[in-house]
């Protein structure tokens, strides 16, 4: 490990084995946390630990400084095994000013560890902060264990023969704070050294300061006298490749993209921007090489027609929003059932009802994606259950829409979209193919005659010769697809659109039992709650609990030996990140007693909390 | 897709096996038949043409075209025009609205469609009122119109849609009406030909509901003028009569005693300030003659091309795609 | 009763009692076929039978004269018992031209009587009508009793006298066709010679002509030796009081009208025009001297909107639609819902999905109505059973809405909205009082400090002085109403939010049994189905067979006893205009295991269908 | 509610107890200053003002406004804003809304509350970018410009939204700028006093995603021209500058050389031709300078004035109302 020149002498500090940590960096908005976390996070994941993480940015686009609505935290989790979620509790916060502090005490257990910037602790600071006296004095820390340090000021003596203004060296405080941690936690700093070098190309004074900021918190572990220990944290036993960082909507991105190039279509993306599904816009927006055309509408009705028109014309049509727009996007939807276009939705669900708390995640927007529509309109629904997942989810809800000719809505939400994990790169090789098939016989071709085996209707597209032929809203006739108001003929073709969907029950995978298949307690999970609930269940096995675990990608149609299995257990709980949609539908699908475990906090589970409620339980 | 395909292409060719099911009279039919008319003589052949239409009696319109045809849901045909043009910009895509579709529920998607330029025709059927549902009073219905849900009169002020697409910096906006086909056909050629949005208001008369709607326009001689390109604005018996500006705003004015072609407004169709096609479009009786014709047509990159142009340049700057290197392209590392 | 002069001597044919009759008119929708049957109708329950009706319209606004898509009909149904639905099947079909009888054809049963104008059947109509050869001739009637008329001579030679055109003439033919059918059945003139001259009040030409025709089938059917019988039906046992006819839109009229005097406090009804609310606007927009604001807003979001704002600033706010503009008010729906604002939205739900079929009922949008929205997001659903029930629902949304200050979904659809049944005309003094009340003391107003009760937030308007507040639809503090980020607030609202909606149960009737109270089978509806399972049951009950029929009004929240009586019967069937939306939620609420009987064609269930249903189940 | 509890109101009457939570420096703060100075001096009591919004860093304004206050939905501001508004007339209802809020999502409202002439003000915050979603381009963002969501520059071209209004039959529409607070507060009180819609295009600094977006506008003495009414429009150093009509566009010149005030346009904000006022409105850089002021000031019938006419005519003609009579309005019979 190269080290500064100046670098004191090393006292030798105890070594200590762990086999988790979850550390929550947190300050001001303009402290640079999100940088801080993502570098700490890159950094373990190349050494091998197993990964989590989790940003949280403030409402407001900017807050004022030092005030409580402006502070900006990451989490990470790492360790060398079973890291699923970005952990329940930090065990140690960085704490880069009073506020940061204030917001994030409560998430604290006893005894944790709380490293604070004494420095900003000004009475001005404690005022913005809204702290009648300085914690730091009055004792309100006792049951913590408090590690002041002067971060603003030793980070400016390690940088005192740089020729920056102070007010640029005072923003590179936070790769001390990095650079200490490292130390702490046994880290090396060469990937931050390096990503230094690249993003500061050009600007090697800032590069320099930054990097000597590192350094010097790092030396500062090693010789400051403020620890007594530092820790190690195994390489997990990670399958080999090669991985990359992921959020939720990299992953959407890349599915979309990769579903693009797997059909051999183009991708047409339209979205009108919304917190938490922006990303996915910007993402997409960079893949234009790739043939993807992006097209930021008017708002979320136009999004949902202008995919349905790309559908039409034979791209991969996709639109993406929150809750709000997908209830906007209803009525547009109900034309897609209606014409039978492959039409992906994608909804980032944030906590509502209304505008709710935007930047908070919630599971609530599972039946406005089944029922939100006028009439039976069924359509087909996915969910995600990790960040990297959403990776494979696009791709199945391009080959189920294309393959069936119909509309797919895929519910993520914002801390799948947000929260990150390692994702090992799949080879192209290996992932499905999307088989587009238009026809190319005009003889007989009728625009509603279906597939005898998928149902689908012919995929007919404008610009080809002897195809003309007219779709609409209005009810179709059966094979020739004319306007038609035959009684007869609408029941049918409810019942068809209907039967279509049910049908694809076939050509999904079985759900899968984590734990074991028939005992006291089954746990049935959808979307983001997969990481903390099946890491709860893990734990309560390893109490000798008899608890399964049934986790839902395809929520419509449901996969054919959900009931089988349901019946397998005693009791049935369902947590969910809403007041009770997925535990609906399972109680009415198949009469069973499943009750609720219903988090509307806007955040995610935590598994001693899933814990608790099994043991309640059993 | 050979373009010979199109020369040998008739009026019939355009005309679908369905039933066209207008009431008798409606001015409908005769938009429906100039456009078969036209058609064939812009040389796309039949499969490139796309009729997208929102809901209304004048949105059944795609059924009757032997072409690719869309009717979508009230208001949002622009939206779904805007899917296919963008998906596929060879195609020769053409939105058919009403005044309710297009201005009530729809005049966002219209607006927004207008301003990026998007190479679509949208035909605005305006029979000021609700047809299919059986009459209510439409955003272009007159103050005070009674009507079913307007017993003792409207109290909506009427917007008008050529005016609106000038304000939406339309490249190409006119007006036409239902039964001077000849001109119609003109607009209609002219719409087909342009590059960008074509937004083309048709006065169109529903027998049922609105009967007679522009008969103060239709039945005297000076009640219309048509534009002519680079022409002075002539109208009325005999050409009698002139539009002729007085401190920016607009006058009618008797030609002789002095007062010749030479003091007219000379029309200019690509005129860069719009705020010339604005007052022209925005005449109306009593005191004005209403203006047919095309107020303006200029040429500016469409959307589509600024798309494609973006694509092509993307592909050239970073080459050809894989999926393995492009899934690479993050920060990424090896665990062995 | 007075008889035109030139009357020829009466023959007298026998007269026999029958206790039920439907009868359906039909004939281009330029031969005055709704007139004809609500002339029919009104003198009909004038002379006391029960009654009810359905018109039939074509789609389009004028198809070609003579053409199948240009038929329009109306049925009436009158009895002297047990008149619920307009009829399964009409005893007799008047048709007045070709594509009438081939348009009706197929639903009449063997035997059925069928009246035609054969000065109609020429080959020009017949070819419009897409008749290869004249039905009159070929012996394809020969399952009917056939009765053929010349209707359009002998109407034009029994006014030979009058001085109007031809034209004119002929258009009175409905009236003696339905002077014939007056006779038939043994109705008096009085009650349409009124009418006639009262409506051609000043057109006395025109007056005379309709009476001449109208006593000349009269007379016809007397002397004409055509029928060997004639029918009377027995005036029905009807409560005594003042009878008015009433579709379901009419009396959602005066149902709004009646809400804003109870509650002494002005209606603003908003609504964009659709098939088939439209007549409820156009309704109300002639109630301006009691106040009532219409606005016919740009789109169906807007009047949500408009309708939210009234109800902001103290209206009864009020919009309507059909299914896929209440698709299209979801998000601002869900607006309502956090900014707890009594806002009513009335849906006339029409076949679906999409455009589907405008011009046809469907009882498909109770899964909207409920889950529209993004997030957990509650409303009152309330669903009328029969036309004049519309009037009391209407009332009972606004008690509901004021009282609780939550948004309520009216479910009513095509059927009931164009359906009419008489109407026993309510005294105001009997009518529910609405109580709305404004906090009048400023001191300790809080916009979300709840009635502890009702858990209703104050309803303060603007415009008076003392209670200036902001409301929106970003979460809001308990109590305080500020906007607030803080995960507990959001999981205690959400849950308030839904406590307020469930306790609304002990504020409504318990669902009552028609049957037995515990039995084979039960039979739960909601909406339009109820008269003809009404009358299916109690068919079936009438055959020995153990049949209870529960109808709902109140969809959420479910009335308290609905469980108990669930779980009185072996089994549960519900029958719906849908494939299976009420059954859906009573299988996941109750864990009942309920089968469905799913029409979607479009048309009301017949009743002789539900017992066959029944039958099979039993 | 006396109209004397005004007299005694002073601008920190209209300061709620809410934190203000925009960036700092951002041109939020003085628009709502300024709205807050204003409003004390219009002699309306406090409780009779609405402040509706949508959303957008923009729509939080009326929890800064110690008023009655609905932050609504993405664009629908104007919807809520119809039914209070029509609901009681007697209150003063202002919409605030953004680029985005109002003229993408929310420009069919926006377009159909100006044509109604309802009795609202319109406060729309250009700061021609979206703020709150963090730096998407918007409808009113300049063709190329590059953001989160057009990383090759957006292919989208601008609307002009005082154009847009003008279009939309509006009786009043003017722009001001945060910057210029004296004018901003002309504006504003103009705005407050007007009968029907007012419509007032502000533009507005955003410091974090568009910061300078205005200062092509602010930066140069020529850059702006203030209009007055019934003045010839002059601008520049030392009013060196004037605007003039040549062949019905406009021009800039330069004053002096034979060329005087008498020979520019006068400004009239009652000019009965709408035109005139679309082309001061759609006056940009380079070649001219952006028009600051009032562009349009006429008085015509309210929506709710004919709202309320129409109700007072009813009942004058139907007399007082009884719900056992009204019920048995239509035809009706009796059993005994
Ligand atoms: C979401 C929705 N709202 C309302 C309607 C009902 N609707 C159908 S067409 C129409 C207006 C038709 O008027 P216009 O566009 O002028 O067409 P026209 O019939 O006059 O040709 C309305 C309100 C609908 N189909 N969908
Ligand atoms: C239905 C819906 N769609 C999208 C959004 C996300 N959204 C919130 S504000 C906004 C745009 C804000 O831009 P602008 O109106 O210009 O306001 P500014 O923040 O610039 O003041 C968007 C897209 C939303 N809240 N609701
Ligand atoms: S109602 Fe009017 S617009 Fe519609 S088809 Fe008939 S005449 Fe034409
Ligand atoms: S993001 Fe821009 S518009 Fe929004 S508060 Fe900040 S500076 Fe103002
Ligand atoms: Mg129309
Ligand atoms: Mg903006």
């Amino acid at each position: 490990m190269e080290r500064s020149t100046e670098q004191p002498k090393t006292r030798s500090v105890p070594i200590e084995e762990v086999e988790q940590v979850v550390i929550r960096f947190a300050g001001d908005s303009g402290d640079g946390m999100q940088l801080t976390g993502s570098q700490f996070t890159h950094t373990s994941a190349v050494i091998g630990n197993d990964i989590s993480t989790l940003p949280d940015y403030p409402a407001e686009i900017r807050a004022p400084a030092g005030s409580l609505p402006g502070v900006s935290s990451f989490q990470i989790h790492f360790g060398s095994t079973d890291v699923q979620t970005p952990g329940d509790q930090p065990d140690v916060l960085v704490a880069m000013n009073p506020a940061a502090l204030k917001v994030h005490l409560p998430d604290l257990s006893r005894n944790a560890r709380v490293l604070v910037n004494t420095d900003a602790f000004t009475p001005q600071n404690l005022k913005k902060a809204l702290y009648e006296s300085n914690p730091l004095e009055d004792g309100s820390l006792a049951d913590f264990q408090v590690v002041k340090i002067p971060i603003t000021t030793l980070n400016a003596r390690a940088l005192k023969e740089s020729a920056l203004p102070k007010k640029q060296l005072d923003r590179c405080k936070n790769f001390w704070a990095l650079g200490l941690l490292y130390w702490l936690y046994d880290r090396p700093l060469e990937p931050t050294l390096d990503w230094i070098r690249a993003h500061f190309a050009g600007r090697a004074e800032i590069a320099e300061a930054n990097a000597a900021a590192l350094k010097a918190g790092f030396v500062y572990g090693e010789v400051g006298e403020v620890f007594t220990t530092h820790y190690k944290v195994r390489k997990a036993s990670i399958e080999p490749g090669v991985y990359r960082k992921v959020s939720g909507n990299d992953a959407l991105v890349l599915g979309c993209v990769a579903a693009s190039l797997l059909a051999d279509t183009p991708l047409l993306y339209a979205s009108y921007p919304i917190t938490p599904a922006s990303d996915v816009l910007h993402g997409l927006a960079r893949y234009k090489h790739v043939g993807v055309r992006t097209v930021q509408s008017e708002d979320e009705i136009a999004a949902m027609g202008i995919a349905l028109g790309a559908a039409y014309a034979g791209n991969l049509g996709v639109t993406g929003t929150s809750g709000p727009g997908l209830a906007l996007k209803g009525e547009m939807l109900g034309l897609a059932v209606m014409t039978e276009l492959p039409v992906v939705v994608l909804d980032i669900q944030r906590a509502g009802p209304s505008t709710g708390l935007p930047t908070k995640t919630e599971q609530s927007d599972l039946l406005l994606g089944l029922f939100g529509r006028s009439g039976d309109s069924p359509v087909v629904v996915l969910a995600p259950a990790t960040p990297a997942d959403c990776f494979a989810i696009a791709i199945e809800a391009f080959r189920i829409a294309v393959k069936y000719m119909v509309p797919v809505v895929v519910l993520s939400d914002g801390y799948l979209g947000n929260g990150a994990e390692p994702w090992k790169l799949p080879r192209a090789a290996d992932l499905p193919k999307i088989d587009v098939r238009h026809p190319n016989d005009p003889k007989g071709f009728l625009p509603y005659l279906r597939d005898p085996t998928t149902l689908a209707r012919p995929w007919a597209i404008p610009g080809t010769p002897g195809f003309e032929h007219r779709i609409g809203g209005i009810e179709k006739a059966d094979k020739s697809g004319n306007v038609n108001y035959d009684p007869a003929n609408h029941q049918l073709m409810t019942e068809l659109r209907l039967r279509k969907v049910e049908g694809i029950a076939d050509d999904i995978p079985e759900a899968a039992v984590e734990g074991p298949l028939r005992g006291d307690l089954l746990l049935l999970t959808w979307g983001s709650t997969y990481g903390a609930v099946s890491q709860a269940a893990k734990k309560a096995r390893a109490m000798g609990r008899s608890v399964g675990h049934v986790h839902l990608r395809h929520l419509n149609p449901f996969p054919r030996n959900l009931g089988d299995l349901l019946r397998g257990y005693e009791k049935v709980l369902v947590p969910e990140n809403n007041t009770g949609q997925l535990r609906f539908l399972i109680r009415s699908r198949y009469l069973v007693d499943a009750s609720g475990m219903n988090k509307v906090s806007g955040q995610p589970f935590k598994i001693r909390e899933v814990l608790a409620k099994i043991e309640e339980f059993i | 897709m050979s373009e010979d395909r199109s020369a040998v292409l008739s009026r019939k060719d355009f005309v679908s096996d369905q039933e066209v099911r207008w009431c008798p009279g409606c001015g409908d039919y005769s938009i429906l038949a100039q456009t078969q008319k036209v058609l064939p003589s812009i040389g796309i052949p039949r499969e490139k043409y796309v009729f997208v239409s929102g809901i209304g009696c004048s949105s059944r319109f795609p059924y009757y075209m032997n072409t690719y045809g869309f009717h979508t849901i009230h208001g949002r045909a622009p939206t779904v025009a805007t899917g296919i043009k963008t998906a596929n910009p060879e195609l020769s895509v053409w939105i058919v609205t009403g005044d309710g579709d297009g201005l009530s529920i729809g005049g966002n998607h219209l607006l927004h469609t207008i301003r990026r330029n998007l190479g679509v025709k949208i035909l605005l059927f305006n029979n000021r009122i609700y047809g299919l549902t059986k009459g209510q009073y439409s955003p272009t219905s007159e103050l005070g119109m009674r009507t079913r849900s307007s017993p003792m009169g409207s109290v909506d002020y009427p917007v008008h849609p050529c005016c609106f697409a000038v304000a939406a910096e339309g490249t190409f906006v006119a007006r036409a009406i239902d039964s001077d086909t000849k001109h119609l056909a003109m607009v209609l050629e002219r719409a087909a030909r342009h590059e960008g949005t074509a937004f083309v208001e048709i006065y169109q008369n529903c027998v049922i509901f609105n009967d007679g709607a522009f008969d103060s326009v239709t039945e005297r001689d000076d009640g219309t003028v048509h534009l002519v390109d680079g022409e002075p604005i002539v109208f009325g018996t005999n050409r009698g009569k002139g539009i002729r500006r007085k401190d920016g705003a607009l006058e009618v004015v008797t030609l002789g005693n002095g007062v010749g072609e030479k003091d007219l407004l000379v029309h200019r169709e690509d005129e860069p300030d719009p705020g010339i096609a604005f007052q022209l479009a925005r005449m109306d009786a009593p005191g004005f003659p209403v203006a047919l014709g095309v107020f303006r047509s200029v040429r500016r990159p469409t959307y589509e091309e600024m798309v494609e142009e973006q694509i092509r340049r993307a592909r050239e700057e970073k080459g050809p795609v894989d999926l393995d290197a492009l899934l690479r392209e993050g920060e990424c590392w090896e665990i062995k």
